[in-house]
């Protein structure tokens, strides 16, 4: 193997999730600014210039060249352009292009709202007959998809690999890609959790949503100022915690779901080393210097604290801190219902960064009874 | 008004055949334009007349439209792929390599599989683009809600039909896929709780009783799973994912047509 | 009143948008269309169509030109037109004819279905009056009337209609007469030009330009898109098998083959010089055809080649390249890549040959799979099986020699030189190297190597027993040994080879590496111990493989000296080599790193100061031989029921790609390359890998060539998990098992050192020419004639050739048969079981029935005696000039000798004698026994005044007079024999039996 | 065809995009439509009529066509390239396993073929009625082949003579092959009425 040049090397790196999502992490309040104190550093850095027609170009250049510098590389061209991957390259480039193109509208209607204007949307409201104009349109919809669809199928033969066989898993044995955001939770949670109750609350959260978001403005067309919070939010769980975790587990995921990057050898033989601890360890053997306990409750006192800490006490001091105007406008119910599900979303980006920086697996490990949290 | 000159396709338009089955001509007039949407079962799903912000696909991506439509492909070609598969295991694999290497326009079988692919994305950008113009908020919370229900499903069929070719890929993303069942809580032999429903000595939940038991139809996957994937995949699911289709668009309707600023 | 618009697009522009999109949507649907239609199967199938027209329009023309040059068609032609012209000429009365048959016909038809009629309802009055007459109704009566008229009709009109039946021959008969001269000449100009025909008829279906219009038509539309399926000229053709299954993993799914859906000459030697894919196969007596014991139809294609038999494109039936010349042009021709997602890709060419495996597997030789049979005798000589796990050879003997008494034999330092490079000893040793390897040979590893070496030795002889070597009795002559080493038959297994010589892989040469090059004996051992092993080698070992030549003190003592006082015995460079100095600190390590695999590091520094020297090199020693398995090949004293430390290999050639280590190494990601690979180096794989020396790869190095690597490569890929339906497996009969052990004692006991057995063997016979014309003093051409009759027998025929008992008798204490032959037969020690395999596989292989034997009443013996005796003399057939008769040998030279009748009574069977007087020559091609009776001028063979020239009779005087002489020599010792069959459980027949033979399952 | 003329209420903004993309949005369409009153203006920017109509007509044309190429692809898709069905040909011994004058039923249940010999020929006879393909009984006694289903009876030969039967059985292709095997080939038949019973193969000269 030849050395790897400087860019494709510093991409290897970057692209470890392990710096990568804390980046991404980071820049994302400031590109969806939940807060005013934060838009107003946006608007500083002129990040809002993303979402005009010049910022478009920009993307589309970035991630075309980044495509394109990329495929010339014979390890990310053969997982590129695997047939089962064609897919999600295709949800990347579709993902920020509608991204864009909502944001863009948003930032129209804003920047009209703002100047005493109504929505653009508002000012549409003469009535339309639907035979023809949205038929036709429609019709015409169908046919471009029936085109798109045809082309895609010829260019691209559906996988059939080797017959089944119950012996031998695969290496790596992924699920359907639309599952693996929940499959790269099962590499920091517990199946029951990553599995069973995340799915559960990602439903019933999504579902929630127009009983949580009582914001009256912002309904029929698009805006951020007018709820900031609300689609800075749903953008952190759709864009970073559903489709990074898509894109990481498609592409940056190999042999042992060992993590590679997109520029690196799929190798069976790459070790890893993943030396993890448990938070009831860390606490009896490294600060106390003591053997475990026997009793599994005064064992994982610790992760029980910091549980009913984190659900308990934590929504209490938000309440009266960082959320209080939050707390205001939404009232008991649906506040510490809004908190419990944020918490529990942001416990995986948490969860990743114990597991990345402090190797803590668990924070309580009760394997005896399945519970690990 | 003035008569014009009578359109060349005249002769047809006003047939009785034509007229029995179309009831409008072809339409000119405004009314006639609106009885045409009205007397259509399909156009019905539409009202006559929408906002003029609700035609420009600037708002709408066209997303929902383009779901449903994906769905009526896959049906079509699945309906057509059900002619040359046998969901048994000793058939199915072969009956795949079939569908490339024999059987005449096995390209559904592509294009079944891509539209699958699409249909999950379009549901997505679907409900990006309704959160993004905020169309949840009052009163179409219930509507996002069907939505939501609705996606699901669309999961869960592309779920059960990525083990019909039963190859490597199919059955250990099932298998993967499954053992997250095995972990639910209580009633699931790998979740927690589960030790805790025994009477004595006697376990009610293990490997043969548990949550993904009742999924696969077996400790592992194996034919039985292949079987109830099949049956959900090909009718279950179908059947489901239509009625809340139905209650879906019926909603849209009854809420207020397409969402737009009050 | 203006009505509101309500409008938003321009429909103009959204018309022009639909209309582009419809077309684009057109062009995508037709492409869509072209890409299905357009297969590459199709492609083929019409050139191929192509060339079909093309060979048979030669064929055709051909035909036409025979034709044209073949006098009596064309005297036919002329002939025809006369006879036409006389069959005109007649017409009239043709006409006349042909109007009174017609009349008559008539009637007749009339006639038949009136009978028909009267039959229909007489079986319906039948039925009625049946009935009636069952129940006892009071239509009774009428019924039975109904009935008797209707018979007397039937039987009258039948009457009628064979009366018209007849008038209607008559008439046909006649009408025909007018025409049968035309006809016969017709019918003869058909047969002459029926192969013409048949070619033309060919053309008009598959020629264009040999087509009628509407077939032209029908030939340009019927492969037309969408309308294909009615009646394609171009379709894919297809083999469903029922016995050969495609393994998907734990489930049997019958094999479909489209491979003939391109490679379309295969069945047809027409084609054997077109290109692939249309070329014929290349060997239709044994696969393909109809009537090979291999036809399509059973046995498909990827049963032997691999591939995917359901694929119809050139990459998804996972073809291999069988060069990387070869990978390049399918790359470019065919865009031909890897299919990764098939676990049975197609066998490289070269490898096929490990397809026969799968159903040949009980076989020792499979008739013309020359790559695996060396592949098959390698591993067998190698010993690959004591290492590694193979079902084939599941208790096979170890392949190296004993060690448990090797102090008696060689010194320490002779072991130790031997064990750290066996090559620097003998050249073509079969012992492989463990050091100096690739990744054993950086000067880290050298030193810890001399101590490995030297505790692995150490071990041996601290557990060496001593055996009680005999003094040898008197002095030896090396030459005379060097000339009994070339003519007792050493040179059956042995070679003596001071210097590396360049031989083929092949598996006569095999067969003469059974056992060790013998040089270097004098390095190795002393002339004591030769002396003891050749006087009785299964002392030192019972199920050695070395027989006893019985050799007298005097000969074992000349050959002793000989193998360790010549100038071949020395090997001063190897002894010379220097022995590096103990060094502990290493030997400590050894010692801990054995010991801490079961103890703590502690405990291991604690018992390990506890330990003298020589016990820690003798645990290490132990250890070590346990860890390179040295236990599997050589019987080591304390390591009895080791389990095999290699991979097992009986199903190596389905093991997946991944779980094969690549390493570093940057070879194709196939079996076949990490095979061969790893037979030629078989330690690369550790190349850039850190690891201690316990992880290393140890399988040592057996210095295979390429042909030889290639030919185990294909052994390996045989050894897959295909099961093959039973129908199909070899070796379900009794007899095909009996010839299958048989054939496995053969091959351990290398009896085809010597002999010719089943069209091979006879390793020995260049041998015997040499010695003949060094010790014989017989020319190169001379030596050349008789070198066979000197060289031990060949054993064609022997099933039918001798009595059961007496080959079990002779197996396990050989007598002399043959006594001018210097090369003798030694005494093997064969278990019971290994003699009667061995019988029962001459019986199998001549399809000889087991275990009867014919025998000849003494009576008939003493009939014949008088006719025999004459027959026997001097003044006629003089039996006696070659053959030996008990005590009196012919004269004459040696070379010319027969052997002895006396042994014929106990020795052969009576049948036999009597084919072999007849034919020798058709038992045994090319032997010198005269045939007198041939068949051509058999009447006249035999002298007249015998017997009254009855050649039949003759032969059996002849025959009865020689079993006479075994007689009257074996008449002390045998007890009476009747005349009529043994039964078969009754194992005695010779009357004079140590061990008795047996049938199982009796 | 409908009327597709854009009208007064149409927006400014979408009047400028109209004549931006069709150039020389014509007049002719308003001279088409009746039920406009709106007097529309005429000049340059009008679509001309033939125009519309001959992209609306390219159009449906295209459509029409791509729908009946995708309805022909499903008929064809019905049509698999090859077939599972067993062989159509078959080896059924040697002529002297079957008695002279009798009707084997021997191949009846497995290949769906009764064989028959006389003194001199043999011949291969379907089990298909051809009224409506039921299998006929061969009656020993009565020497003929009955059909359960609606009665038609055949001679030993196949005619018919009885029963609603259009015409005889079939007879399949036979011949022998090299080892004197008879060889039975189904994907060959011979109808008497056509004459064909007389033809080489349609039987077995022994």
């Amino acid at each position: 193997m030849e050395e790897l040049s400087w860019p494709k090397h510093l991409i290897n790196v970057l692209s470890n999730p392990k710096y990568l999502f804390p980046l991404l992490l980071g820049l994302f309040v400031f590109i969806f600014p939940p807060t005013d104190r934060l838009h107003r550093i946006h608007l500083r850095l002129r990040l809002d210039r993303l979402w005009t027609n010049a910022g478009g170009v920009f993307l589309l250049v970035l991630f075309l060249s980044f495509f394109l510098f990329g495929l010339t590389d014979p390890n990310f061209r053969l997982i590129v352009t695997k047939a089962d991957n064609v897919p999600i390259v295709g949800l990347i480039f579709l993902v920020t292009f509608f991204l864009w193109f909502s944001m863009k509208q948003a930032l129209e209607n804003d920047r009209r709202m703002a100047d005493g204007k109504k929505p653009i949307e508002a000012d549409d409201k003469d009535p339309v007959l639907v035979w023809p104009d949205l038929v036709y349109g429609e019709f015409i919809a169908m046919i471009v998809c029936t085109i798109l669809l045809i082309v895609w199928s010829i260019v691209l033969t559906a996988p059939l690999e080797q017959p089944a066989n119950p012996a031998v898993s695969p290496n790596p044995s992924k699920a359907p890609w639309y599952f693996l955001g929940l499959q790269e939770m099962l590499v920091y949670f517990d199946p029951w959790i990553a599995g069973v109750v995340f799915p559960t609350v990602i439903i019933i959260g999504i579902m929630a949503i127009p009983y949580l978001d009582n914001n009256k403005k912002g309904c029929g067309y698009y805006s951020f100022a007018d709820r900031k919070m609300a689609v800075s939010v749903f953008m952190f769980f759709w864009l970073v915690l559903w489709i990074f975790l898509i894109v990481v587990g498609t592409f940056l995921r190999g042999p042992n779901w060992n993590f590679f990057g997109p520029f690196e050898v799929w190798k069976i033989s790459k070790l890893e080393a993943l030396t993890n601890v448990n938070l009831s360890e860390l606490i009896y053997m490294k600060l106390l210097n003591r053997r475990l306990p026997d009793n599994i409750l005064v064992r994982e006192m610790g992760g029980f604290l910091v549980i009913l800490g984190y659900f308990g006490v934590l929504p209490l001091i938000l309440m009266k801190t960082l959320f209080r105007k939050l707390h205001q406008d939404l009232g008991n119910v649906r506040f510490s219902f809004f908190t419990i599900m944020l918490l529990m979303s942001f416990s995986l980006p948490i969860k990743m960064m114990l597991r990345w920086f402090f190797n803590i697996k668990y924070i309580v490990a009760i394997p005896e009874y399945f519970f690990n949290i | 008004m003035p008569k014009a000159k009578k359109s060349f396709l005249a002769p047809i338009t006003e047939s009785q055949i034509y007229r029995s089955i179309m009831r409008v001509g072809i339409p000119s007039t405004r009314r006639e334009r609106m009885m045409i949407v009205l007397s259509n079962v399909f156009i019905h799903l539409h009202p006559a007349r929408i906002p003029k912000h609700a035609v420009k696909v600037k708002y709408t991506w066209c997303m929902g439209g383009l779901t449903f439509f994906i769905f009526l492909v896959l049906t079509v070609t699945g309906i057509l792929l059900m002619f040359y598969y046998r969901p048994v295991t000793e058939y199915a694999y072969g009956d795949i390599i079939d569908l490339k290497e024999q059987v005449p326009l096995g390209i559904m079988r592509e294009i079944h599989r891509w539209g699958a692919h699409l249909m999950v994305i379009t549901v997505w950008l679907h409900m990006f683009r309704v959160f993004m113009t905020g169309s949840y908020k009052p009163p179409r919370e219930f509507n996002w809600g069907v939505g939501v229900v609705l996606l699901l499903l669309t999961m869960f069929l592309s779920f059960t039909g990525y083990l019909l070719p039963w190859d490597q890929l199919a059955i250990w993303a099932i298998t993967v896929g499954s053992r997250m069942a095995g972990a639910t809580p209580f009633i699931g032999t790998s979740g927690p709780g589960s030790a805790l429903l025994a009477l004595g000595d006697v376990n009610f939940v293990h490997e043969a009783s548990d949550a993904r038991f009742a999924m696969l139809g077996g400790r592992f996957v194996g034919e039985a799973t292949l079987l109830r994937f099949y049956v959900l995949h090909c009718i279950g699911l179908p059947f489901i994912i239509m009625i809340f289709m139905i209650v879906h668009f019926w909603r849209v309707r009854k809420d207020g047509g397409i969402s737009g600023p009050t | 009143m203006s009505e509101p618009q309500e409008r938003y697009y321009n429909i103009a522009k959204l018309n022009k948008v639909f209309a582009i999109s419809s077309l684009v949507l057109l062009g995508t649907i037709g492409w869509m269309l072209l890409d299905d239609y357009a297969r590459r199967w199709k492609g083929y199938q019409r050139e191929f169509r192509s060339y079909e027209v093309e060979k048979t329009r030669v064929k055709f023309d051909k035909e036409k030109n025979l034709l044209k040059d073949q006098e009596r068609y064309q005297e036919l032609l002329v002939e025809r037109e006369a006879a036409q012209a006389a069959y005109d000429a007649n017409s009239a009365g043709l006409v006349d004819l042909r109007t009174e048959l017609e009349a008559v016909q008539g009637e007749n038809d009339l006639l038949v279905q009136q009978y028909r009629f009267t039959k229909a309802e007489l079986d319906a009055a039948k039925y009625q009056y049946e009935e009636a007459k069952n129940h006892n109704s009071s239509n009774l009566d009428r019924a039975e009337e109904a009935f008797d008229v209707l018979q007397a009709q039937e039987k009258q009109q039948k009457l009628a209609v064979e009366v018209s039946d007849q008038e209607v021959q008559q008439k046909r008969d006649a009408f025909d007469a007018l025409g049968v001269h035309l006809k016969e000449i017709e019918r003869e100009q058909g047969r002459l030009a029926q192969e013409k025909t048949l070619l033309e008829n060919k053309l008009e279906k598959i020629d264009q330009h040999a087509m009628t219009l509407p077939n032209l038509v029908a030939d340009l539309v019927r492969d037309l898109p969408l309308i294909d399926m009615a009646s394609p000229n171009y379709k894919i053709r297809q083999v469903v098998l029922k016995d050969l299954k495609d393994d998907l993993n734990f489930m049997q799914v019958p094999k479909v083959e489209r491979c003939i859906t391109c490679h379309l000459g295969i069945d047809n030697l027409d084609y054997k010089d077109l290109p692939q894919p249309f070329r014929t196969h290349s060997n239709l007596e044994q696969y393909v055809d109809n009537d090979s014991p291999h036809p399509l139809e059973d046995f498909g294609c990827t049963s032997c080649h691999g591939g995917r038999g359901r694929g119809t494109d050139f990459v998804t039936a996972a073809h291999t390249p069988s060069s990387d010349e070869q990978k390049k042009e399918w790359e470019e021709q065919y865009n031909w890549e890897a299919f990764h997602h098939w676990d049975t890709p197609m066998v490289p060419l070269q490898y096929t040959e490990s397809g026969c495996f799968k159903c040949h597997s009980g076989e020792t030789v499979i008739a013309g799979a020359e790559n695996l049979n060396l592949g098959l005798q390698l591993i067998e000589r190698a010993g690959c099986y004591t290492c590694h796990e193979i079902e084939k050879y599941k208790g096979w003997m170890q392949p190296g020699p004993n060690l448990k008494a090797i102090g008696t034999k060689v010194t320490p330092e002779w072991a130790r030189r031997w064990i750290a490079d066996p090559h620097s000893f003998r050249h073509n040793t079969w012992m492989p190297a463990f050091w100096g390897q690739s990744n054993n040979s950086d000067p880290n590893s050298q030193a810890r190597a001399d101590q490995e070496v030297r505790s692995i030795a150490h071990y041996l002889f601290a557990a060496s027993k001593e055996i009680e070597l005999t003094d040898i009795p008197v002095p030896g002559d090396p030459v005379r040994g060097e000339e009994l080493v070339a003519s007792v038959g050493c040179f059956g297994c042995h070679k003596i080879e001071p210097d590396p010589v360049v031989t083929p892989a092949t598996r006569q040469n095999l067969q003469r590496e059974q056992g060790p090059n013998l040089i270097g004996l004098g390095s190795k051992t002393s002339a004591t111990w030769v002396f003891n092993w050749l006087k009785d080698p299964h002392r030192f070992r019972a199920d050695t493989r070395m027989p006893n030549l019985r050799l007298t003190d005097q000969e074992a003592a000349d050959i002793a000296a000989y193998l360790t006082q010549s100038d071949i015995s020395k090997r001063d460079d190897f002894d010379r080599k220097p022995l590096a100095p103990i060094d502990e600190a290493i030997v400590d390590t050894l010692v801990t790193e054995f010991l801490t695999r079961t103890m703590t590091r502690a405990q291991a520094d604690e018992q390990r100061a506890g330990m003298a020297l020589d016990d820690k090199l003798e645990y290490a020693g132990q250890k070590l031989i346990a860890h390179y398995g040295c236990f599997s090949c050589h019987a080591i004293e304390g390591f009895d029921d080791m389990k095999p430390i290699g991979t097992a290999l009986t199903q190596e050639g389905s093991k997946s790609i991944h779980n094969l280590d690549f390493g570093f190494i940057h070879i194709d990601h196939s079996r076949q390359a990490w095979f061969k690979q790893k037979l030629k180096e078989p330690r690369i794989f550790d190349e850039n890998r850190v690891k201690t020396p316990g992880e290393k790869l140890r399988m040592p190095n057996f210095n295979f060539t390429d042909e030889e690597a290639d030919a185990l490569v294909t052994v390996l890929l045989g050894f897959t998990k295909a099961k093959p339906g039973h129908l199909k497996l070899t070796g379900a009969s009794v007899e095909e098992q009996y010839i299958q052990e048989g054939q496995r004692v053969v091959r351990q006991f290398n009896c085809q050192g010597c002999h010719e057995l089943e069209g091979e063997g006879g390793a020995i016979q260049p041998k015997v020419f040499d010695w003949l014309v060094k010790y014989q003093d017989k020319e190169e051409n001379e030596a050349d004639a008789v070198f066979k009759s000197f060289s031990p027998p060949n054993l064609i025929g022997e099933g039918k050739k001798v009595h059961a008992q007496w080959l079990f008798d002779f197996l396990h204490a050989p007598s002399t048969i043959r006594p001018w032959l210097k090369t003798r037969m030694p005494t093997f020690n064969f278990t019971a079981a290994q003699s009667n395999a061995l019988v029962r596989y001459f019986s199998a292989l001549d399809r000889v029935d087991f275990p009867f034997a014919e025998m000849v009443s003494d009576a008939e013996i003493a009939r014949d005696y008088e006719d025999g005796k004459k027959l026997f003399s001097e003044e006629y057939l003089a039996c006696g000039k070659c053959h030996i008769v008990g005590d009196q040998t012919p004269g004459g030279s040696a070379d010319s000798w027969a052997p002895d009748f006396t042994l014929a009574r106990d020795r052969l069977k009576p049948q036999w004698m009597i084919d072999w007087l007849m034919d020798p020559q058709a038992l045994l091609p090319g032997t010198k026994m005269p045939g007198y009776f041939e068949a051509e001028y058999f009447d006249d063979a035999g002298p007249e005044d015998i017997l009254g020239g009855d050649e039949t009779l003759q032969i059996k005087a002849l025959r009865n007079f020689i079993l006479g002489l075994g007689a009257e020599k074996g008449k002390t010792e045998s007890s009476a024999r009747s005349d009529d069959r043994p039964d078969p459980k009754q194992t005695v027949v010779g009357g004079r039996v140590s061990k008795a033979f047996t049938v199982p399952g009796d | 065809m409908s009327d597709d003329k854009p009208g007064p209420g149409r927006t400014p903004e979408k009047k400028e995009e109209g004549a931006a993309v069709t150039a020389g949005t014509g007049s002719a369409a308003a001279k088409k439509v009746a039920s406009q009153p709106i007097v529309r203006p005429s000049g340059p920017d009008r679509v001309p009529r033939r125009t519309l109509v001959a992209w609306l007509a390219i159009g449906w044309l295209a459509f029409g066509a791509s729908m009946a190429a995708y309805g022909a692809m499903f008929v064809r898709f019905l049509f698999p390239n090859v077939l599972f069905e067993p062989k159509q040909s078959f080896l059924a011994g040697f002529p002297d396993e079957y008695v002279v004058g009798a009707v084997s039923e021997r191949w009846k249940v497995s290949q769906a073929v009764w064989i028959v010999r006389d003194t001199e020929t043999l011949y291969v006879l379907s089990t298909v009625c051809t009224h409506l393909g039921c299998t006929p009984n061969w009656l020993e006694n009565e020497g003929k082949f009955k059909c359960p289903c609606h009665g038609s009876g055949f001679y030993k030969t196949g005619i018919n003579f009885e029963g609603p039967a259009p015409r005889p059985l079939e007879r399949f292709r036979v011949a022998l092959t090299d080892s004197g095997e008879i060889l039975v080939d189904k994907t060959k038949k011979f109808q008497q009425e056509k004459g064909e019973w007389t033809q080489p193969e349609s039987f077995l000269a022994v």
